[in-house]
C-alpha cells in the first residue's frame, strides 16, 4: 500500500524538476527524489538496492551535482520555442509503452516468468552450494561474478575518465593561495569541525562493518566504497583539500583503483590457473563450500578499493578544477 | 487492471519525464538530472517485477520459504553505483564544455561553433 | 508486563508522531527561513527520539536495539549540526530574517501603562 | 500503532515536499531536504518493524551517518556570487519597478 503513495510522490517531484529553472533547486530535489526512491525500494523488500542507493544518494550524487553547478552557473535559459514536437513524440512513446504493459503479468503475481527460470535455483541452492545468507551477495559475487567483473571495469573506466577530463597541474603560488582560503574556511566553523572530527570514525568503522558483513546482511563492496569515500570527502570539505592530499595521497589513490581491479581479475585467473573456469572460487581451496567464501571476500576487497577510490578521485578533481577556475579569475583581476 | 499495473505506469511516466527532460531541455546540466530520472524509473520497474506477493527480502532466515527475486536486485545493485560513475564523467563533459565555450546551452554552443567555422 | 511496554511503546509513537507533526505544520506555515528552519530543529530531535524509543520497546532484541540506538545518537549529534551549518550557510549568503518592526513596537507601547 | 507512526510520517514527508518546491530561497529547500532526510530515517526503520524483518536497519544508519554531506557542501561554498540569495521583498520591489 505504501508503495503507491511513494511513486506518487516521485511522479509529484519528477513534474517539479522539470518545471524548475533554477539548477541547485532541481540538485536539491533530485536529492528528495533518491531519498525516496531508497524508501520504495525497501517496501519491495530490495534492501541490498535501498543500501546502495542510500549510501550513493545520501551524499556523494547530490554533492557532485552541487560542485558542478558551481562552475557551470545557476539558472537554466528558458527556451524560445514551446517544445511542441518534443511533447508529441514523448506522448507517442509514452502511450505505446503503457499498451505495451497491457499484457504484462500483473504487480506481484508469483508465477510471472521472472519468477520461473533461473531464481528459484538461487533460493533453494545458493546455501549448500555457496555457503552464503545473503542471496543477493552469492548471485552478485559468485554466480554472476564475471557481470560484476565487468562493471567494476566500468566504474575504473569512468574514473579515468574523470581523471583526463579534469585534472590539473598546479603551480606552487596557486597551492598556497588555495591553502590560505582553506585555512580561513578552518577557522570559522569550529562546531562543524569537531562534530565531524568526532564522526569520521565511525563512518569508517561502519564501512569496514558493510564491506565485512555483506555475506550475512545487506551490503557488500560496493556501498562499502562509497561509504568510506564519503568520510574522505567529508574530511576533504571541512579540512581543506590540500591536507587531505597530504593525508591520502593523488597516486596512491590511483593505486587503489587499479589494485581494486587488479585483485577482481587475479582471483579468476588463480582459479583458471587450477584448472576450474574464470572466477570459479572452488578451485581456491580444498573445500568448496571454504573457496567460495575467501572468493568472495578477496573479490569484494577488490570491489570496494575500487569503488571508493574512484569516488575519492572523482571528487578530489572536481574540487581542484573549480579551485583552479577560481584563482585564475583572481590572478586576471 | 489498475494496481496491478500501477508500478509499471508510473515507470512510463517518469520514463517519459526524463525523456522529455533530455530532448526539450537546452540546459547540459538539466539533461543529465534529466537521464538520471530516466535511468531511476528503470531500476524501479526491474525491482518491482522483482517482487513477490507474501514474500520479503532475499536472505535467507530460518522458517521463511517465500523470498523475492534476487537477480534484478543484483542488476540494479550495480547499476547504481555505475550510474554515479557515469553521472560524474557527464557533469564533467559538461564542465570542459563550460570552460571551452562560455556556456552549457545547447544553442549558445552551436552558435559559437558556427561561428568558427 | 508484555502489556505495559505494549501500551509505553505506542504511547512513545504518538508522541513522536504528534511532534513530527507538529514539525511539518512548521514548514509550512512560519513566515521566512529562520523561524521555518527554528520550527524543524527543534522537534526533530525529539520527535526522532521518541518514535526509535517506541520501536526500542516493541523489540527486546539485543543487536536491533543496538542499531536503533546508535541511529538514535547519531541523529542527536548531527541533525543539530545540520541546522547550525545551514542557518550559518544561509546568513553568510546574505538572507536576512523577516522582521515586523511595527509591530513590535505596537505591542511594546501597547503594553506598557 | 506502527501503521498510525507511518502514516504520520507519510504526511510530514508531504509537507516537506510542498515546501521543497514551494522555496521561495534555496535555504527552504535544503531545509525541506534535510527534514526529508530525518523523515527517511525514521521511515525505513519503522518499515523494518511493520514487514516484520527488523534487522535491516542498516540502510537508516547510512543516512543518519552521511545524510548532511550536502548541507556541509553548500556552507563550504557559499560566499560565492553563486549563492547569493536576493531577499523574497526585493524581489517583489524589482517585479513592481519593472511593470
Amino acid at each position: 500500500m505504501i508503495n503507491i503513495v511513494l511513486l506518487a510522490f516521485l511522479v509529484v517531484i519528477a513534474i517539479a524538476i522539470v518545471r524548475m529553472r533554477d539548477l541547485l533547486a532541481v540538485s536539491m530535489l533530485l536529492g528528495i527524489y533518491g531519498l525516496l526512491s531508497a524508501s520504495f525500494f525497501v517496501t519491495m523488500d530490495a534492501v541490498d538496492v535501498a543500501f546502495t542507493e542510500a549510501s550513493v544518494g545520501a551524499g556523494i550524487s547530490t554533492l557532485l551535482m552541487l560542485i558542478a553547478i558551481t562552475m557551470t552557473g545557476r539558472s537554466e535559459h528558458p527556451e524560445r520555442h514551446k517544445p511542441v514536437l518534443a511533447l508529441f513524440v514523448v506522448l507517442i512513446t509514452g502511450s505505446l509503452l503503457i499498451y505495451g504493459t497491457l499484457e504484462m503479468p500483473y504487480f506481484g503475481s508469483a508465477d510471472a516468468p521472472i519468477h520461473l527460470h533461473v531464481a528459484p535455483h538461487y533460493i533453494n541452492n545458493s546455501m549448500q552450494e555457496i555457503g552464503v545468507p545473503n542471496i543477493v551477495t552469492s548471485v552478485l559475487a559468485s554466480y554472476r561474478a564475471f557481470d560484476t567483473f565487468g562493471e567494476v571495469v566500468v566504474i575504473f573506466t569512468a574514473g579515468i575518465g574523470v581523471l583526463a577530463l579534469l585534472s590539473v597541474v598546479r603551480r606552487p603560488e596557486d597551492i598556497i593561495k588555495i591553502d590560505s582560503t582553506n585555512n580561513l574556511m578552518r577557522a570559522e566553523y569550529l562546531i562543524l569541525r569537531i562534530v565531524v572530527k568526532m564522526l569520521i570514525p565511525f563512518i569508517l568503522l561502519y564501512a569496514l562493518y558493510v564491506q565485512f558483513h555483506g555475506d550475512y546482511g545487506p551490503g557488500g563492496g560496493f556501498q562499502a566504497g562509497v561509504i568510506f569515500a564519503s568520510a574522505i570527502i567529508l574530511y576533504a570539505m571541512l579540512f581543506g583539500i590540500s591536507t587531505a592530499r597530504r593525508v591520502i595521497n593523488q597516486s596512491v589513490i590511483q593505486f587503489f583503483a587499479a589494485i581494486g581491479v587488479l585483485l577482481y581479475g587475479s582471483v579468476g585467473v588463480v582459479s583458471l590457473l587450477n584448472g576450474k573456469s574464470f572466477l570459479d572460487y572452488s578451485a581456491l581451496s580444498a573445500d568448496p563450500v571454504a573457496g567460495q567464501h575467501l572468493g568472495i571476500l578477496l573479490i569484494e576487497l577488490g570491489v570496494g578499493f575500487t569503488v571508493a577510490s574512484v569516488m575519492v578521485i572523482i571528487f578530489f578533481n572536481f574540487e581542484g578544477r573549480r579551485d583552479n577556475s577560481l584563482t585564475k579569475e583572481s590572478n586576471k583581476t | 487492471m489498475l494496481m496491478g499495473l500501477y508500478n509499471y505506469w508510473v515507470v512510463v511516466v517518469l520514463m517519459m519525464i526524463g525523456f522529455y527532460i533530455v530532448i526539450a531541455h537546452g540546459n547540459l546540466i538539466k539533461k543529465i538530472v534529466g537521464l538520471s530520472i530516466f535511468q531511476t524509473s528503470v531500476f524501479i520497474f526491474y525491482i518491482s517485477m522483482a517482487k513477490v506477493d507474501g514474500g520479503t527480502a532475499p536472505i535467507l532466515v530460518e522458517g521463511i520459504k517465500q523470498y523475492s527475486n534476487p537477480l534484478p536486485h543484483v542488476l540494479i545493485l550495480t547499476a547504481i553505483v555505475v550510474g554515479i560513475a557515469t553521472t560524474a564523467v557527464g557533469l564533467a563533459l559538461a564542465v570542459r564544455l563550460k570552460e571551452a565555450y562560455g556556456s552549457i546551452e545547447e544553442e549558445e554552443i552551436q552558435k559559437k561553433d558556427n561561428l568558427d567555422c | 508486563m508484555d502489556t505495559l511496554m505494549n501500551i509505553s511503546s505506542a504511547v512513545f509513537l504518538l508522541i513522536g508522531s504528534f511532534l513530527c507533526i507538529s514539525g511539518g505544520v512548521g514548514i509550512l506555515r512560519f513566515p521566512d527561513f529562520y523561524t521555518r528552519m527554528h520550527a524543524v530543529g527543534v522537534t526533530e530531535t525529539l520527535a526522532t527520539a521518541m518514535i526509535l524509543i517506541g520501536l526500542m520497546l516493541q523489540n527486546p532484541d539485543g543487536l536491533v536495539d543496538l542499531k536503533l540506538i546508535i541511529i538514535l545518537l547519531m541523529t542527536l549529534f548531527i541533525s543539530p549540526t545540520a541546522s547550525h551549518a545551514l542557518a550559518k550557510a544561509a546568513m553568510i549568503n546574505g538572507l536576512k530574517p523577516k522582521i515586523n518592526r511595527q509591530a513590535d513596537n505596537e505591542r511594546l507601547t501597547s503594553s506598557k501603562p | 500503532m506502527l501503521i498510525a507512526a507511518t502514516i504520520a510520517i507519510l504526511v510530514v514527508m508531504i509537507m516537506a515536499i510542498t515546501r521543497a518546491i514551494m522555496g521561495p530561497t534555496l535555504y527552504d529547500r535544503i531545509l525541506a531536504v534535510n527534514m526529508f532526510g530525518t523523515k527517511t530515517v525514521l521511515l525505513i526503520s519503522v518499515l523494518g518493524f511493520v514487514m516484520g524483518r527488523p534487522e535491516f536497519l542498516d540502510i537508516a544508519i547510512v543516512y543518519a551517518l552521511i545524510n548532511f554531506i550536502s548541507v556541509i557542501a553548500v556552507l563550504r561554498h557559499s560566499g560565492k556570487s553563486i549563492f547569493k540569495t536576493t531577499q523574497p521583498e526585493e524581489k517583489e520591489k524589482e517585479k513592481e519597478k519593472n511593470s
